[in-house]
C-alpha cells in the first residue's frame, strides 16, 4: 500500500464515519412526530440523506425530533447553523429539502417561501 | 601468573594507586592483553576481569559469599538469592551480576547477613530437614549453611511436607520432602548430561521437581542412570540407594572438572 | 555466692541430649559444686520448683497438652530457657507425625498394633498436640544447641559460660543439627 | 452506507457478558420491522468505559447514551427515538451530582473528566472494521513514519514525548526503544505484553478489543524505529475476544499491505505473531514472558542481560505494554510536543484506570496524568455508594499499595504515587469504602501473589506463603506482636532479595496497609476485634461487631421475633443499659452494617429495640440485680451515658457506685441537650430509675471540684466522665448583641431551665444533630422561619440523614454551602452575613473543603442566631488532678481500658473523644467499669459464660425473600411542630415480631475460615434471585 492509497480509504469511510461527532457545521432537525410523519416527514428525511450523501456533505448532519405542536404546517424541519439564527421550513417535500441543501446549507441563502420562523439561539 | 601492565599511568601493581589508574591490563596466558577492572569487594580494592560474576570475583581473592544454587560448571540462575551482595544499596545475587569497572560490594553488610539468614530460615521451614536420619548429615550443604550464617533457630513456623519418596529408580531415589529447588539436578541434567529428564512442574510452594513428565524416575525412559543428579543435590534429596544415615557423601566438584575438559576437548 | 539452679526437663524426645549431658565428663565434677539440679529426670525431681530456677535446659518438642503446660511453667519460673538439642530446635523426629491425624495416629499405634489389647488411650495420657511443635515456637527461648544429640563438649561450653554470666558463643560448628 | 443514525453497541467484554449481543441483535430485528434498515447502522465497538452500567448503545449524531439496555427496552428505543426522534428518558444516565438526566454522554460526569488519547477508539468505531480505523486517521502516524522520519528520528520523538511504559514499570519508553536500536544485530525483535494479569484490571483487554489496529500501529512503528522485523504480541488465553478480534485485526492490516513487505513502499518490512500464553501472573514479567513466548517454562530470570540486549532468542528485543504502544501513534501523528503537553513533571500523557470497588461508577477511565486521586474517585467515579464513607484508595494491584482518604489531592503521576508507598502500576484503582478490613485486603492479595509465584526463588516462594500464614492467623485473632514484627522483616527480605518484580513487589500491599494502618493491624492482635467487621472470627455479627457497645443484637433481635421481649430485654441489659434511650436516639451503626441490605434494607434494629424497651418499661421489667457487695466503693463524676454506664456495671460487680452531678438533673447531654420530641423524658427518667435500682446512686447538685477529696472521702477509683458540654463560637464578632446564643445553652434552655424564648425568625449555624435539633426546637417554640446555614454540601453535613429528611418536612430551611462571617445588628442581632462556598480541594476525612466562591456575601435576616457547630470538654477537673489535658479540653486515655495517666483514675464519654454518640459513651462506660474492676483486684471480666445461639419457633426460610423494612408511624407535621411530644411511634407488637423475624442470623454462620457472613451475602443474593 501507499500512502496515498491509505488517504484515499480514509476520505472515503470519513463521511461514513461523520454522525459520530466531530466537525458538524450544519446540523438539520426533522420533525417526526406523528403528524410530521402522516405529513410525509419520511420522505422528506430520506431526501435529505440522499441529497447529503450524493453531495458528500461531511459536515451536515441529519436528525430527527418529536411533535413540533403545529401540524398543519408539518412536516417541520429545522436548519441549524453554528452563529447563526434558526430557521424554522414548514410545508417540506422531498423536492424543497433537496433545494433547502443546494440553497440553504450549501450556498448560505435561506429559501425564502417555506420559511415558518427565523429564531435566535439567544432567545431560546 | 599475573602480571600488570599499566598503560596508563605508573606501573606494576603494588605500585599503582589503583584509584587513580584507570585502565589495567593483565598479560593472560595467552600473551592478549585484557582489560582488568577495579572493584571493591568489602573496602578491598581489587582486580577482575571483565565478564566474571561477582561471585567468582571473590572467591578468587578468598571472599567467601555462601551460595546453595550455584554450582561450578552450570549456568547460574539466581534461584537461592543466598548469594546476594550490597551494591549501592540495591540487593543482587553475585553468581549472576557481572563486575563492571568501579563496582562497590558489600558481602557481608548486616542487611545482607540477616536477609541471608531469613532465606535460609524460610528453606529449612519448607523441608523436612531432619539431619538426625538424613543420608547426607554431615555433608550436607544446606546443613553447612546454616552454620556458616548463624541461624540458631527458625522463627516461621515448619511446613512439615508430606511427599512420597520416589525409589522406583534401580540405582537412586529422591525424597522430596528434602529438595530445596536449587535446580541443580535439572540444570546438570540439561547442561551437562543432555538427557533432559529432570523438570519443574507446578508453581509456588507446590513447585516441585520431576523426572520426564512427572512419571517416576524409574519410568523415565529419557535418564540414562549417569548419576549427575545425585552428586550435584546439595542436600539428602536426590541420593544413592543403599546409602544410610549419614553415609552419603557427594562430589559436586565433578561437574567442573568435566566441563572443563570438554571445554578442552 | 550460691549454687546456680539448674533444672532440665524432657518432653518428646529419646533422652539422648540428657545422656549427652552426662557425657561432659570431669567437667560434671566442676558442675556439681556450683549448681544446684532442682528437677531433672536425672535426679528423679518431677515436680518444677515454685521458687523458680536460674537455667532450665529443655530436652525434645511439645507434643501433647501436658507438656505445653509445662513448657509455659518453665518459661514463667525459669530465668533462662535452653532448647536442648534438635527435637527441641526444630522439632526433628517428633514432629516427623506432622501431617497425619492424632487420631489415627493413636489408633495406629495403639488399636491395631498386636503388642495391645486395643484399648485406645485417650482418657489416662495427656492429649496430644494436633501437631508438635519445636519449643520456641510455644514459649521465648534464649539459647540453642543444636545437635542430635548436642555434643557433649557444647553443653559444657554454654553451661560453663553461663556459669561465668557471659553469653554462650555459640558459631560456627557448635550450629550444626543432627 | 452513512445513515441518519449511528447506533454503537458496546461489544466489550463487560457488555458483552450482560447481553449486549442480545440487545444487538434485537435492534437489527426491530429496525427491519419498523423499515429503518437503511437510515440507521448498527455498529459493534469496543469497551466504552462504564461497564457497569451495561449493556450501553451510543446514538449518534446525538451522542445519546443508554444504558442498562435489556432486549425488551429496544422495541421502545427503535419507535420512539429512531423513528420518531423522542429519546427513551428512563434509560439514560443521572448525574449523581445534580440529580438530574444527562442525555448526551459526554455531559456525563463520568466522561466529562476523561481525556481519551488511548481509548479514543474504543467504543466509537467497529474494531472488526480496518477502514473505521483508518477513517478515525489510523495508520497514518506508520505512514507518516516509515515515509518521512528516520528511525532515529522516530525515537527522538518518542524520548520527546516522555512517555513512560504503562505496564507498571514507567520506565522512560523512548529509552528503552534507543537501547533496542543501539543493538547491532541484524535481527530484532518487538513484543506486545498482553498478559495483564492484575485481579480487576482490564484496560488492556479492552485496547485490544476495542481498538486492535491502534496496537498494530504502534508496534509497526516501533518495530520500524529500532528495526526489528518480527513482532509478538503475548496474550493470555483467558483473552479470547481480544485474540479474536487482534487476529482478524493483523489479518485486514496484511490485506492493505499494512503488515508485511515492503509497507508503503519503503524498505521497511514487518509482520506479527499472536502468542497465547497460559496466564499465570508471573508471565506479565518480561524475562519470563520471554522464556514462555519462547516456549520453555514461564519463569524469570536475573537481569541483567536486559531483553533490550538479550531478549526473544537472545535476539535484541522490545518489549512494551499493550497501553504503551497504544500511545505512540498519537504521539508521530500529533508531535512529542503535544502529548509532552498533558500530564505532570515527568509524567506526561494520560493513563487508563480500571476503577473498581465501593464507587458508583466503575469501569474503564482514561485521565491525564495530574488528575487527582479525588477527582478520580468523586467526579468521575462518582464517589461512594450506599452512604458509606471512603477509607482509602488501592492502586497497582497485587504489587501496589493503598492509600489512605487524607490524600485525595494528590495528582496521579509515577513519583506521588510512589512516595505514598503506592504505584501506578498498570492502572488498577479499587475504591475502598469503611467496611473494608485492611488486613484482610493485604490477605487478599498476598493470597494471589504467593499462589502466582513462580516457585523458582526462595523468598518469594516460601516467603509469601508465610506471610501469608501470620496474616491469617493476624485475621482470626491468633496473631502475636512478634507475629508483626516478623511479617514486617519478611516483607523487606521479600521486597529487597526476590528475583524479580513479582517477589520484589507482592509485599506491597502488606508494607502499604502497616503504613497507614497499622492501628487495624494491632486491633486484631491487641483487642480480638477487626474494626471492619470483616474477620469472621473476630464478632459475633457485623451488627453487634460494629456496636460500640456490643450488644449481642442478634440474640435480642432473634428473641423478640419469637415473641420473647422480656429475653430480649435481658440480653440487652447485658451490654447497654439504656434501651429505651438508645430505641430513640441511637446511631444504629448496627444498622449500617447489616447484611440485611444486600436484599432490600437492613433491619429496623433501633425501631424493635424501642419497641422492647417500651415493653419492658410497661411491664416493669427490671434490671439484673447487682452483685453481692464487696465494700469498695468508686465515684464517678458526671451522669450522662457513660457515667450511668460505668455505674451500672461497678453495681453488677458488687461495687458501691456513687454518680455526682452537678446539675439538677441526671442524663448529662441527653437531658440537657436531646429535644424531648427526641427522647420524652419520662423515658429517659425511665431508664435512669432502673439504673438506680440495681444499686447506683446518683448525687444531684453534687459538682465535683476536685478529685484528690474523693479518694480523701474514702473512693477506690474515680471515673470522669463530664462530657463535652462547652459550646464552641464561630467567630463573628467581638462582642455579640443579644439574640446570638450557643446551640449548647439554647437547648438546655429549653429543657432544664424551662426558657422558652425565640425569635421570629431562626439561623442556626451548623451540620449535626445538635444544629438540627436546635432548629426543630425553635420551630416548636413558634419561630416562623428557621434556617440552617452550613458551610459545606448538604451531603455532608454529620447530621443523620434522617433527622435532616424530618427537619426539612417540618420546613427547616437548609442554606448548604453558607458560611457565616459575621452578625449584622447593633444591641439585637438583625442577621447573619453569610459568606457563598465552593468546593474547594479536599480535607482529611475525603470531603470536599469548603472554599470562598465568587459570588456575594448574604445577609440572612435572623432575630436569633443558634451557634451550634461543635461543642467541646473543659478538662478542668482532670487537669486538676495532675493530668495532661489536650486541645479541646480532651484527655488521652487508654482506648481499652479508660485509665488515664494517673493510676485509679478513668475517664470516657465525651470527655475524651469529643461529643460523639450516646451508644460509643456507654461502651466507653462498661470498658471503664470493666477496667476498673481489674484495678481494684476483680477478675476485670463480665461475661464469663458462653453465647449461646437464640434457636427459632418459626419457618426462617419464609424470611429470606424479600420483605420491605416496616417503618413505625411518624406524627403528622402539621400537629408535630406544634409541640414537643415525640415524633417517631411506636411498632406495633405483630409488626415487630414480622421485623426481627427479617435478621438473616449472621451469628450462626460463621464458618471455621470463611469470610464474614458470606453464607448470608449469598442467601441474600439467592433470595433476590428468587
Amino acid at each position: 500500500m501507499k500512502l496515498e492509497e491509505l488517504r484515499k480509504i480514509r476520505e472515503r469511510v470519513q463521511n461514513d464515519l461523520r454522525l459520530r461527532g466531530g466537525a458538524t457545521r450544519v446540523k438539520i432537525v426533522v420533525g417526526m412526530g406523528t403528524s410530521g410523519i402522516a405529513a410525509g416527514a419520511r420522505e422528506v428525511l430520506s431526501a435529505f440523506l440522499d441529497e447529503i450523501e450524493k453531495r458528500k456533505l461531511t459536515d451536515v448532519i441529519v436528525t430527527q425530533s418529536g411533535e413540533k405542536g403545529l401540524a398543519s404546517k408539518e412536516p417541520i424541519v429545522e436548519v441549524i447553523e453554528r452563529d447563526r439564527p434558526k430557521v424554522v421550513y414548514g410545508g417540506m417535500t422531498a423536492e424543497k429539502a433537496r433545494r433547502v441543501v443546494v440553497e440553504h446549507v450549501i450556498h448560505g441563502t435561506v429559501v425564502e417561501g417555506d420559511v415558518l420562523a427565523i429564531v435566535d439561539a439567544e432567545k431560546e | 601468573m599475573l602480571r600488570v601492565v599499566c598503560v596508563s599511568g605508573r606501573g606494576g601493581e603494588d605500585a599503582v594507586g589503583l584509584g587513580e589508574c584507570p585502565v589495567v591490563r593483565d598479560l593472560a596466558d595467552g600473551g592478549d592483553l585484557v582489560d582488568k577492572l577495579r572493584v571493591k569487594i568489602d573496602g578491598r580494592t581489587i582486580l577482575a576481569a571483565p565478564g566474571k560474576t561477582i561471585l567468582e570475583v571473590a572467591e578468587e581473592n578468598g571472599i567467601h559469599i555462601p551460595t546453595l544454587c550455584h554450582l561450578d560448571g552450570l549456568r547460574d540462575v539466581g534461584a537461592c538469592r543466598l548469594c546476594i551482595v550490597d551494591l549501592y544499596g540495591q540487593l543482587v545475587t553475585s553468581c549472576t551480576t557481572k563486575v563492571a569497572d568501579g563496582m562497590e560490594i558489600g558481602t557481608q553488610t548486616e542487611t545482607v547477613r540477616a536477609y541471608r539468614r531469613t532465606i535460609l530460615e524460610l528453606l529449612f521451614a519448607e523441608g523436612n530437614h531432619v539431619c538426625s536420619f538424613c543420608v547426607s548429615n554431615g555433608g550436607c550443604e544446606l546443613q553447612d549453611l546454616a552454620c556458616e550464617l548463624g541461624m540458631h533457630s527458625v522463627r516461621v513456623p515448619y511446613t512439615y511436607r508430606r511427599e512420597r519418596v520416589d525409589a522406583t529408580h534401580p540405582r537412586f531415589l529422591i525424597d522430596r520432602d528434602r529438595c530445596v529447588l536449587c535446580g541443580r539436578c535439572v540444570r546438570v541434567c540439561q547442561e551437562v548430561e543432555g538427557a533432559h529428564t529432570w523438570g519443574f512442574a507446578e508453581r509456588g510452594v507446590t513447585a516441585r521437581v520431576i523426572t520426564d513428565l512427572a512419571v517416576p524416575w524409574g519410568t523415565a525412559e529419557s535418564c540414562t542412570s549417569c548419576g549427575k543428579c545425585v552428586e550435584v543435590c546439595p542436600t539428602g534429596a536426590i541420593a544413592r540407594k543403599g546409602a544410610s544415615n549419614a553415609e552419603m557423601r557427594k562430589h559436586p566438584e565433578l561437574v567442573a572438572e568435566l566441563t572443563e575438559r570438554r571445554a578442552r576437548g | 555466692m550460691g549454687k546456680v539452679k539448674v533444672a532440665t526437663v524432657w518432653f518428646s524426645g529419646c533422652a539422648g541430649c540428657h545422656m549427652s549431658f552426662l557425657d561432659i565428663d570431669e567437667v560434671l565434677i566442676d558442675l556439681v559444686g556450683r549448681i544446684e539440679f532442682c528437677n531433672s529426670p536425672i535426679t528423679d525431681l518431677k515436680v518444677f520448683p515454685e521458687g523458680g530456677v536460674d537455667v532450665t535446659l529443655v530436652e525434645g518438642a511439645i507434643g501433647n497438652e501436658e507438656q505445653l503446660e509445662l513448657a509455659h511453667t518453665v518459661r514463667a519460673k525459669s530465668k533462662i530457657v535452653i532448647s536442648l538439642g534438635d527435637c527441641a530446635v526444630t522439632g526433628n523426629v517428633p514432629a516427623l507425625r506432622n501431617g497425619i491425624p492424632p487420631r489415627e495416629l493413636i489408633e495406629e499405634i495403639y488399636g491395631t498394633s498386636r503388642t495391645t489389647n486395643g484399648a485406645l488411650p485417650y482418657e489416662v495420657v495427656p492429649r496430644l498436640l494436633e501437631r508438635v511443635r519445636p519449643l520456641h515456637e510455644v514459649i521465648p527461648v534464649d539459647y540453642f544447641l543444636h545437635g542430635c544429640p548436642p555434643p557433649a563438649g557444647l553443653i559444657a561450653k554454654a553451661v560453663l559460660a553461663l556459669l561465668d554470666g557471659k553469653t554462650p558463643e555459640l558459631t560456627g560448628a557448635d550450629l550444626k543439627f543432627g | 452506507m452513512a445513515g441518519r443514525l449511528d447506533v454503537l453497541v458496546c461489544s466489550g467484554g463487560a457488555c458483552m457478558s450482560s447481553h449486549s449481543l442480545e440487545v444487538k441483535e434485537e435492534l437489527v430485528r426491530q429496525l427491519e420491522a419498523q423499515r429503518l434498515a437503511d437510515e440507521v447502522r448498527i455498529v459493534e465497538t469496543g469497551c466504552m468505559g462504564p461497564c457497569q452500567y451495561g449493556p450501553l448503545v451510543l446514538v449518534y449524531p446525538e451522542g445519546v447514551l443508554y444504558k442498562n439496555v435489556a432486549v425488551s427496552d429496544v422495541a421502545e428505543m427503535v419507535a420512539e427515538h429512531f423513528l420518531k426522534g423522542r429519546v427513551v428518558e428512563r434509560l439514560l444516565f443521572r448525574s449523581e451530582t445534580a440529580d438530574q438526566i444527562v442525555r448526551e454522554h459526554r455531559s456525563i460526569p463520568f466522561f466529562e473528566k476523561q481525556m481519551k488519547i488511548v481509548l479514543a477508539n474504543c467504543g466509537a468505531i467497529n474494531p472488526e472494521s480496518v477502514e473505521e480505523y483508518i477513517g478515525a486517521g489510523g495508520y497514518e502516524a506508520l505512514g507518516k513514519a516509515v515515509t518521512t522520519m528516520t528511525p532515529e528520528g522516530v525515537v527522538a520523538e518518542m524520548k520527546a514525548s516522555g512517555l513512560r511504559g504503562r505496564g507498571g514499570a514507567g520506565f522512560p519508553t523512548g529509552t528503552k526503544w534507543d537501547f533496542v536500536r543501539r543493538e547491532a544485530s541484524p535481527k530484532k525483535v518487538v513484543v506486545c505484553n498482553a498478559d495483564e494479569g492484575d485481579p480487576g484490571a482490564f484496560m488492556d483487554r479492552a485496547v485490544l478489543e476495542g481498538d486492535p489496529h491502534t496496537v498494530i500501529e504502534g508496534m509497526a512503528i516501533a518495530a520500524y524505529a529500532v528495526g526489528a522485523q518480527r513482532g509478538y504480541v503475548y496474550v493470555r488465553a483467558e483473552y479470547p475476544l481480544a485474540i479474536k478480534r487482534l487476529r482478524s485485526a493483523l489479518e485486514a492490516a496484511r490485506k492493505l499491505g499494512l503488515l508485511g513487505d515492503r509497507i508503503f513502499d519503503t524498505a521497511f518490512s514487518f509482520d506479527i505473531e499472536i502468542r497465547v500464553g497460559a496466564g499465570a501472573f508471573v508471565c506479565g514479567e518480561e524475562t519470563a514472558l520471554l522464556a514462555s513466548l519462547e516456549g520453555r517454562r514461564g519463569v524469570p530470570h536475573p537481569r541483567p542481560p536486559y531483553p533490550s540486549t538479550s531478549g526473544m532468542w537472545q535476539l535484541p528485543t522490545l518489549l512494551n505494554n499493550v497501553e504503551t504502544y497504544a500511545n505512540v501513534r498519537h504521539i508521530i501523528a500529533r508531535g512529542s510536543a503535544w502529548f509532552a503537553s498533558i500530564g505532570t513533571g515527568e509524567s506526561k500523557g494520560t493513563k487508563v484506570f480500571a476503577l473498581s470497588g465501593n464507587v458508583r461508577n466503575t469501569g474503564l477511565v482514561e485521565v491525564p496524568m495530574g488528575t487527582t486521586l479525588g477527582e478520580l474517585v468523586y467526579d468521575i467515579g462518582g464517589g461512594v455508594p450506599n452512604g458509606k464513607t471512603l477509607k482509602a484508595i488501592q492502586t497497582g494491584g497485587p504489587s501496589g499499595g493503598c492509600i489512605p482518604v487524607q490524600y485525595l489531592n494528590t495528582p496521579i503521576s509515577y513519583e506521588t504515587l510512589k512516595e505514598l508507598g503506592a504505584i501506578v502500576g498498570s492502572g488498577g484503582v479499587i475504591v475502598l469504602d469503611e467496611d473494608t478490613c485492611m488486613v484482610n485486603l493485604a490477605r487478599y492479595f498476598v493470597e494471589f501473589t504467593a499462589s502466582e509465584s513462580c516457585g523458582q526463588c526462595v523468598p518469594c516462594r516460601s516467603g509469601l506463603v508465610r506471610m501469608l500464614d501470620i496474616l491469617d492467623r493476624i485475621t482470626r485473632g491468633e496473631g502475636s506482636m512478634e507475629d508483626l514484627a516478623l511479617l514486617e522483616e519478611l516483607a523487606h527480605t521479600i521486597k529487597r532479595s526476590s528475583l524479580c518484580g513479582l517477589g520484589q513487589t507482592a509485599p506491597n500491599p502488606v508494607l502499604s496497609t502497616l503504613k497507614y494502618f497499622r492501628g487495624e493491624y494491632e486491633a486484631h492482635i491487641r483487642h480480638k476485634t477487626c474494626p471492619a467487621a470483616v474477620c469472621a472470627a473476630l464478632f459475633v455479627a457485623p451488627c453487634e461487631a460494629s456496636c460500640p457497645a456490643h450488644v449481642d443484637v442478634p440474640a435480642y433481635v432473634t428473641h423478640l421475633s419469637n415473641g420473647d421481649f422480656a429475653k430480649a430485654f435481658d440480653v440487652h441489659m447485658k451490654t447497654n443499659p439504656l434501651p429505651g434511650i438508645c430505641g430513640r436516639v441511637c446511631y444504629a451503626f448496627c444498622e449500617t452494617k447489616c447484611q440485611r441490605a444486600q436484599i432490600e434494607e437492613s433491619v429496623a434494629i433501633r425501631d424493635l429495640k424501642r419497641f422492647m424497651a417500651d415493653y419492658a418499661m410497661e411491664h416493669q421489667l427490671a434490671g439484673p440485680k447487682p452483685g453481692a457487695r464487696n465494700g469498695k466503693r468508686v465515684a464517678v463524676v458526671g451522669s450522662g451515658p457513660a457515667g450511668l454506664s460505668c455505674g451500672y456495671f461497678l453495681a453488677q460487680r458488687g461495687y458501691e457506685a456513687v454518680l455526682f452531678e452537678a446539675l439538677p438533673i441526671a442524663g448529662g447531654t441527653m437531658a440537657t441537650g436531646i429535644p424531648a420530641y427526641r427522647l420524652p423524658r419520662d423515658i429517659l427518667e425511665a431508664d435512669i430509675d432502673r439504673i438506680v435500682k440495681t444499686g447506683v446512686r446518683i448525687e444531684l447538685l453534687s459538682p465535683v471540684e476536685d478529685l484528690g477529696r474523693l479518694f480523701a472521702d474514702g473512693y477506690e477509683a474515680v471515673f470522669v466522665a463530664t462530657g463535652a458540654m462547652k459550646g464552641q463560637t464561630v467567630a463573628l464578632g467581638e462582642t455579640l448583641p443579644r439574640g446570638v446564643v450557643t446551640g449548647v445553652e439554647f437547648l438546655k434552655g429549653i429543657h432544664v431551665d424551662g426558657a422558652s424564648e425565640v425569635g421570629d425568625e431562626v439561623v442556626v449555624i451548623g451540620g449535626g444533630n445538635s444544629a438540627i435539633d436546635s432548629a426543630r426546637a425553635a420551630l416548636r417554640l413558634g419561630a416562623k422561619r428557621v434556617t440552617i446555614a452550613y458551610r459545606r454540601a448538604k451531603a455532608d453535613m454529620p447530621a443523620s440523614p434522617e433527622e435532616v429528611a424530618e427537619a426539612m418536612e417540618e420546613g427547616v430551611e437548609i442554606l448548604d454551602m453558607t458560611s457565616p462571617v459575621g452578625v449584622v445588628g447593633g444591641e439585637r442581632v438583625e442577621g447573619l452575613r453569610c459568606a457563598s462556598m465552593a468546593a474547594g480541594p479536599f480535607d482529611a476525612s475525603g470531603r470536599r473543603r469548603p472554599v470562598p466562591s465568587d459570588r456575594p456575601e448574604i445577609v440572612l435576616p435572623a432575630s436569633m442566631v443558634i451557634v451550634a457547630a461543635g461543642q467541646e470538654a473543659t478538662g478542668e477537673l482532670l487537669r486538676g488532678a495532675g493530668i495532661e489535658v489536650a486541645k479541646g479540653g480532651l484527655v488521652a486515655v487508654d482506648p481499652v481500658t479508660m485509665g488515664t495517666s494517673r493510676p485509679g483514675i478513668f475517664a470516657g464519654g465525651d470527655a475524651t473523644s469529643g461529643p460523639a454518640t450516646v451508644v460509643e459513651a456507654i461502651g466507653a462506660g462498661r470498658r471503664a467499669a470493666i477496667a476498673i474492676d481489674r484495678f481494684l483486684g476483680g477478675p476485670g471480666a463480665f461475661e464469663p459464660e458462653e453465647r449461646a445461639e437464640v434457636a427459632t419457633d418459626y419457618d426462617e426460610d419464609a424470611y429470606t425473600q424479600e420483605q420491605a423494612r416496616a417503618v413505625p408511624p411518624m406524627a403528622e407535621v402539621r400537629t408535630r411542630i406544634r409541640s414537643f411530644a415525640e415524633v417517631r411511634g411506636r411498632f406495633a407488637k405483630e409488626q415487630a415480631i414480622e421485623e426481627a423475624r427479617r435478621c438473616l442470623h449472621c451469628d450462626r454462620q460463621q464458618t471455621e475460615d470463611g469470610a464474614c457472613c458470606e453464607s448470608s451475602a449469598s442467601l441474600a443474593a439467592e433470595a433476590k434471585t428468587r
